[in-house]
């Protein structure tokens, strides 16, 4: 037990001194910011960065200026508890933003739950998330919608009748969004010719295009990250599997094309907006992020990031107050925001109602193909 | 003859295409003291790895106590009385010399893991006993006034004394000792002829020496055994084999120490 | 050899500390919070039990026994999911008052089913030696993730969410005592010689009659069953289970526990284990810099001070 | 039929690759006694280095010439080679005669220090990256049959590469005193062999081979990051386990069969999900009825 004391007196020692008060309003983020995920963790990061600049510069929420507090999850489960925890108890943060993985955002939202603290989730698609509690929020778009809107687009747009289902095993979203698409699939009375998974982070996908191949499909449907669909587009090319591949929001990322470059010509792929045809909103944050980061394009984990902390920011303005509560029922009731991924109406399940896009990739560009509304 | 404690019959080993040990017949009696020699190389430790039940034979049987040890593992030999030390000392290194002799005496303790838990007094009076019975042990040795040194760093003359008090703690029938004077100055060989002796008195019990060493071997085994090729030349009294010209002519070619230490 | 009884009081007087300790450092949290006290460093004392659990577990099968073992965070695994799929199906069903008896039945579950596990791999070190069992190990690690993550029944690639968080200050550190408690015991008895002279010299032991195969999947038997007790109170914990909690990684961080702490030294893999769990938190403010630190730290330390950095008492032969 | 043997393509084409890292792994192996868990970073780094060699090559040579690739190749292996003897120099000789797991240890240190330093937004930072086209990448069809030039490049170099190894393990000066280096080390240092040189002689050659592996594994999937190297490295491990760790034609043979197993159950609904955790169900099955892998020898201890 001795152990314990000297334990107790190091942590002392070492954590203490962070309790001063100051004219800040603090607010949380935890991101995926090295580890196998850091990069969707850095743009996620990005996108939440420049909402907060920007939100600063025009004067701050309630005569205050924001303070954003990012911890890293390292992109390991076991973190997000511990991170958060630090965030709402050490530092006293009023609201958490993260993350980007729903596995993460399950872990750290029973703690904000608990602790009565707001809690919005830039990306985490999962429907899971949000029952989590009403204190748990979330600015995109869940995969049950993403899943209808591919089904009824390859049935629709594509004419497609055999679809094979390629899904990354490792990652939540990919599965979630593979589920929904069947269901809606199937019931549009297509069949799903082939289900097969690889694990984020492969390099060598020809075992299974290999299987999809031959049960000849009249599209592929891959929903998982930019990263390793450009590798899959390519070595399907490669095999001579020339039919549409399409895929969810995880696509969308200017990687896609630099990667993949003619393999992806003529993939589609829904999103969560088009600087093409959405708002005035869309444009400004495309245009500021390139200056602010270097030319780079935002990619849709950036857009939905900023708007988190653009949608917390509008609720600390009509709550009036940073009380955890105050806050929560000020979200809970956001209604009609103009964000950069479109116009944000909070739901009774704390999810956004808002439309997905679907683009195409052409001469390695995204064009704007339709609109679908829920 | 009468039912020996140990009885090889026709033992052959081979590994890949070598025979090691070929066709031995060799066995031991109740109390007896006997040696094995022979040559660099003869066979005389995988003989010995042979009873303790590191090897198994190819061919042939070996019987201990009547029974046959057939394939049975080291560990449960040991159980049934053959204990033994090793050519190059092989002492429990992160061990003291205390925790050397106990862990060789944990064989014949009958509580286990929940013994060993639950503390309570059944536990307390057989580790007492335990370390009563190893201490008693490590006095007969006068090794008791460095029991709790680490066991690899006593002089080299003590770790061999320890390496047979720790064979001793198993209370073996059957004690096989591998070639315990190599590298022992003249006074120290001395030194351990009469210390197996006493051994062999104090404990009642049998020994099997594998020797190098001729004067060692002469000086104090009933009966002896030469090996050559893994091949039994042969067998008698140290008289007899002194006289015997095959071992001589074995051993010639080779060294002069028959002739040089006899 | 005269303690025997004092080690039984120490884990009495632990457990009762912990217990008592724990009431009086969640009122601090409640009514001081943010001071000098909070829930993060509460969470994090927790975190240090745990670790303790997991490190001087696998101490037993790396360190006291010399088996070489790299899959702990596989035995975690399966104590983590039994456990809380136990409670999450029945906690409905249960009275508040009888909480801590479900939970209690659960980590004990998951010790239970993973130390059948460690016996299913326990046996193939019967058979392989030194850097082939660390793969093996790792292999089986490695297979009980991808079984978690591709059944359903456990959550798959989502995990398991909304577990109860019953873990608290006094159960980890009560299981924490128990488990120092359970392996220096077992160790610093005459059975216990066994363990260390199978580390030391396999055939030597076997011809004084131990039976190193007994003691190896013993070993590896008793340091699953609390490596699974450990994935339990983390499923408690952290109140939520994915299965890349349980990747290679983890164990990794155990064993550098184990050889930090020095091989067999309980004393110094408790040590470690403490500070391995401070030190990243207290690096967070270095966020990027963090884990280049941690691993330039791991190569100074195996250069510098090779035999663990703690050599408090003798290890291996300290008594309890 | 047609699908089967697509499939053999693929698994070989793969394990070619495996074979080739593998290669690295069990000659390091073979003279140290211990696993370099930092090979699969070398390996990144080698596809790094070719990856910023590339541009200023273009300007000397043709870009897509056999040449060029050559070039880039053999520059990106050197400077690995470098690489590999600093870890070596740096890390590992001050441990040499320690225990193994010491060294183990300070080999995942080293692994982790390269990975999160390359992550780092100083360094190469996190974000994946398009490798550029070093050679023309061309489909051969052979009926329903697809051969991709990328493969029959790594299956050539594989089988070069272990040829060479093996030439100059078993035939030339420097491999015999590699081998009496493995067999007994300090016997060696006494026959005035100059133990060192030897040892970073290995780890050169070896971090070489993870360089051109490197190379041909971005070839074959374009997109690198600083954590590319981990799954191959890892599956690279397991297959020169299961040849024999420490025997060249076992490594080779290894990665062969991982390949091959690994892209037929990859190609099965329901089974591809397992793809990670087969590769380890095959290598304990293999261990536990042989423990010295495919082409080991057991060795049995003296008593």
């Amino acid at each position: 037990m001795k152990k314990l004391f000297w334990s107790f007196s190091l942590l002392a020692t070492l954590l203490t001194g962070c309790g001063k008060q100051n004219d800040m309003i603090k607010v949380g983020e935890f991101a995926s910011l090295t580890g196998k995920e850091a990069t969707f963790g850095q743009s996620s990061h990005e996108g939440t960065s420049l909402a907060i600049e920007e939100i600063n510069t025009a004067g701050g929420v309630l005569g205050k200026k924001l303070e954003l507090l990012t911890e890293d999850t390292q992109s390991k489960a076991g973190e997000p508890a511990t991170v958060v925890n630090k965030l709402i108890s050490r530092d006293g943060v009023v609201a958490v933003l993260g993350e980007v993985a729903s596995s993460r955002s399950l872990e750290a939202a029973p703690i904000c739950q608990q602790n009565k603290i707001p809690m919005i989730s830039p990306s985490s698609t999962n429907p899971k998330v949000t029952e989590s509690g009403d204190y748990i929020f979330r600015v995109c778009f869940i995969d049950p919608f993403q899943g209808t809107v591919m089904a009824n687009f390859a049935t629709k747009t594509l004419k497609a009748k055999k679809i094979a289902v390629f899904t990354d095993a490792k990652s939540d979203y990919s599965k979630g969004l593979a589920k929904f698409f069947k269901d809606q699939f199937t019931a549009n009375g297509g069949t799903i010719t082939a289900e097969l998974d690889y694990n984020g982070g492969d390099k060598d996908f020809k075992a299974q295009l290999t299987a999809i191949k031959a049960t000849s499909p009249d599209g592929v449907f891959v929903p998982g990250y930019y990263t390793d669909v450009a590798i899959i587009c390519i070595q399907a090319k490669q095999l001579g599997l020339n039919v549409p591949f399409f895929g969810g929001d995880g696509w969308e990322s200017e990687k896609l094309v630099e990667i993949g470059k003619e393999a992806v010509e003529g993939t589609y792929f829904s999103t969560h907006y088009h600087s093409d045809v959405g708002s005035a909103k869309s444009k400004s944050f495309v245009a500021n992020y390139k200056k602010r980061f270097n030319g780079k394009t935002p990619d849709a984990l950036s857009a939905c990031a900023y708007d988190s902390a653009f949608v917390l920011a509008d609720a600390i303005k009509r709550a009036g107050s940073t009380e955890g509560l105050k806050v929560r029922d000020a979200l809970a009731a956001t209604k009609g925001l103009e964000a950069v991924t479109g116009t944000i109406t909070i739901n009774e399940k704390r999810d956004p109602v808002k439309a997905a896009v679907i683009l195409k990739v052409e001469n390695g560009k995204y064009k704007y193909l339709e609109t679908v509304n829920p | 003859m009468t039912r020996a404690l140990l009885q090889l019959e026709n033992v052959t080993i081979r590994f890949g295409g070598l025979t090691a040990v070929s066709k031995l017949d060799f066995h031991l009696g109740d109390q007896e003291l006997v040696g094995l020699i022979g040559p660099n190389g003869a066979g005389k430790t995988t003989v010995f790895n042979l009873i303790t039940g590191v090897y198994q034979p190819t061919e042939g049987s070996i019987q201990f106590r009547g029974e046959p040890t057939g394939c049975l593992k080291p560990h449960e030999l040991a159980r049934r009385g053959i204990a033994r030390t090793f050519q190059n000392i092989r002492l429990f290194p992160s061990l003291t010399v205390f925790d050397n002799v106990r862990a060789a005496l944990q064989l014949h303790r009958e509580h286990g893991i929940q013994n060993a838990l639950w503390r309570g007094k059944h536990f307390r009076e057989s580790e007492k006993s335990v370390e009563a019975q190893v201490m008693e042990l490590l006095e007969i040795f006068s090794l008791g006034r460095v029991r709790d040194e680490d066991a690899t760093s006593l002089p080299y003359g003590d770790q061999r004394r320890l390496e047979i008090v720790r064979a001793l703690a198993t209370k073996p029938k059957l004690l096989c000792l591998d070639e315990p004077a190599a590298g022992m100055n003249p006074t120290e060989k001395v030194e351990l002829m009469r210390l197996i002796r006493f051994i062999q008195e104090k404990f009642q019990i049998s020994i099997l020496l594998v020797e190098h060493d001729m004067k060692v071997v002469m000086g104090i085994c009933q009966r002896i055994g030469v090996l050559d090729y893994g091949i039994k030349i042969a067998e008698g009294t140290p008289e007899e084999i002194q006289k015997n010209s095959k071992v001589i002519e074995a051993y010639l070619g080779t060294e002069e120490q028959l002739e040089a230490e006899c | 050899m005269t303690m025997h009884s004092g080690a039984k009081r120490s884990l009495l007087i632990a457990i009762v500390v912990a217990v008592a300790l724990a009431p009086l450092l969640e009122w601090i949290v409640k009514t001081h919070s943010g001071n000098y006290f909070n829930g993060y460093y509460l969470g994090v004392l927790i975190d240090i039990a745990i670790n303790i659990i997991l490190a001087v577990s696998l101490n037993l099968i790396n360190g006291h026994t010399g088996q070489f073992s790299l899959g702990h965070a596989g035995f975690m695994a399966v104590g983590g999911y039994t456990a809380a799929k136990l409670t999450l199906s029945l906690q409905a069903a249960v009275p508040v008052w009888a909480q801590p008896i479900l939970f209690s039945a659960a980590l004990l579950l998951g010790g239970l089913a993973a130390a059948v596990i460690g016996l299913g791999v326990g046996a193939p070190s019967l058979r392989l030696r030194g850097d082939y069992l660390a793969i093996v190990t790792l292999g089986f690690g490695e297979i009980i993730r991808v079984v978690f993550q591709t059944t359903d029944f456990f959550g798959a690639a989502t995990g398991l969410p909304a577990i109860a968080n019953w873990t608290n200050f006094a159960w980890a550190w009560s299981l924490a005592a128990v488990t120092v408690f359970v392996v220096a015991c077992l160790v610093n008895s005459t059975y216990g010689r066994g363990f260390i002279a199978t580390h030391d010299d396999e055939v030597a032991a076997s011809a004084m009659g131990v039976n190193p195969v007994r003691y190896k999947v013993t070993a590896f038997v008793i340091g699953a069953f609390f490596a699974g007790i450990a994935g339990g109170l983390f499923a408690h914990h952290k109140r939520f289970l994915s299965p890349t909690s349980f990747d290679f990684m983890k164990s990794i961080d155990i064993v550098v526990m184990v050889i930090l702490g020095g091989m067999g030294r309980t004393p110094g893999v408790i040590a470690a284990a403490i500070i391995l769990t401070v030190l990243p938190e207290a690096l967070r403010t270095f966020a990027e810099y963090r884990m280049i630190v941690y691993s330039l730290l791991i190569i100074g330390l195996m250069i510098l001070r090779p035999q663990g950095l703690f050599t408090i008492g003798k290890g291996r032969t300290a008594k309890v | 039929m047609e699908l089967f043997f697509q499939q053999l393509i693929n698994g070989l084409a793969l394990g070619a690759i495996y074979a080739l890292i593998a290669l690295g792994y069990t000659m390091v192996y073979g003279v140290l006694r211990f696993i370099n868990f930092a090979h699969s970073d070398v390996l990144m780094l080698g596809a790094f280095a070719a990856y910023f060699l590339a541009p200023g090559i273009a300007k000397v040579l043709p870009p897509h010439s056999f040449a060029s690739a050559l070039l880039i190749t053999i520059l990106a292996a050197a400077i690995c080679a470098i690489i590999g003897i600093l870890i070596e120099r740096l890390a590992y000789r001050p441990l040499r005669n320690r225990p193994k797991l010491t060294v183990l240890i300070t080999a995942i240190g080293v692994s982790l220090f390269i990975e999160f330093t390359c992550q780092h937004k100083a360094v190469f930072r996190s974000e994946t990256r398009r490798f550029p086209e070093l050679l023309p990448i061309n489909d051969y069809h052979f009926g329903g049959l697809v051969v991709n030039s990328n493969d029959i490049v790594v299956l050539v170099t594989t089988i070069i590469l272990l040829a060479a190894m093996w030439f100059i393990v078993q035939h030339t000066k420097t491999g015999t005193a590699m081998r009496a280096v493995a067999f007994n080390m300090q016997a060696a240092s006494l026959m005035g062999i100059d133990v060192n040189r030897i040892v970073s002689f290995t780890f050169g050659l070896g971090s070489a081979l993870a360089a051109i592996a490197g190379i041909l594994y971005a070839m074959k999937a374009p997109g690198i990051d600083p954590l590319m190297g981990i799954q191959p490295g890892l599956r690279a491990f397991i297959a020169a386990v299961l040849g024999g760790i420490g025997n060249l034609p076992g490594a080779a043979l290894g990665g062969i069969v991982l390949g091959v197993v690994e892209t037929f159950a990859g190609g099965i609904p329901g089974l591809s999900n397992y793809r990670d955790g087969i590769a380890f169900a095959m290598l304990i099955g293999i261990l536990i009825f042989r423990p010295a892998g495919l082409l080991g020898k057991a060795t049995v201890e003296k008593v």
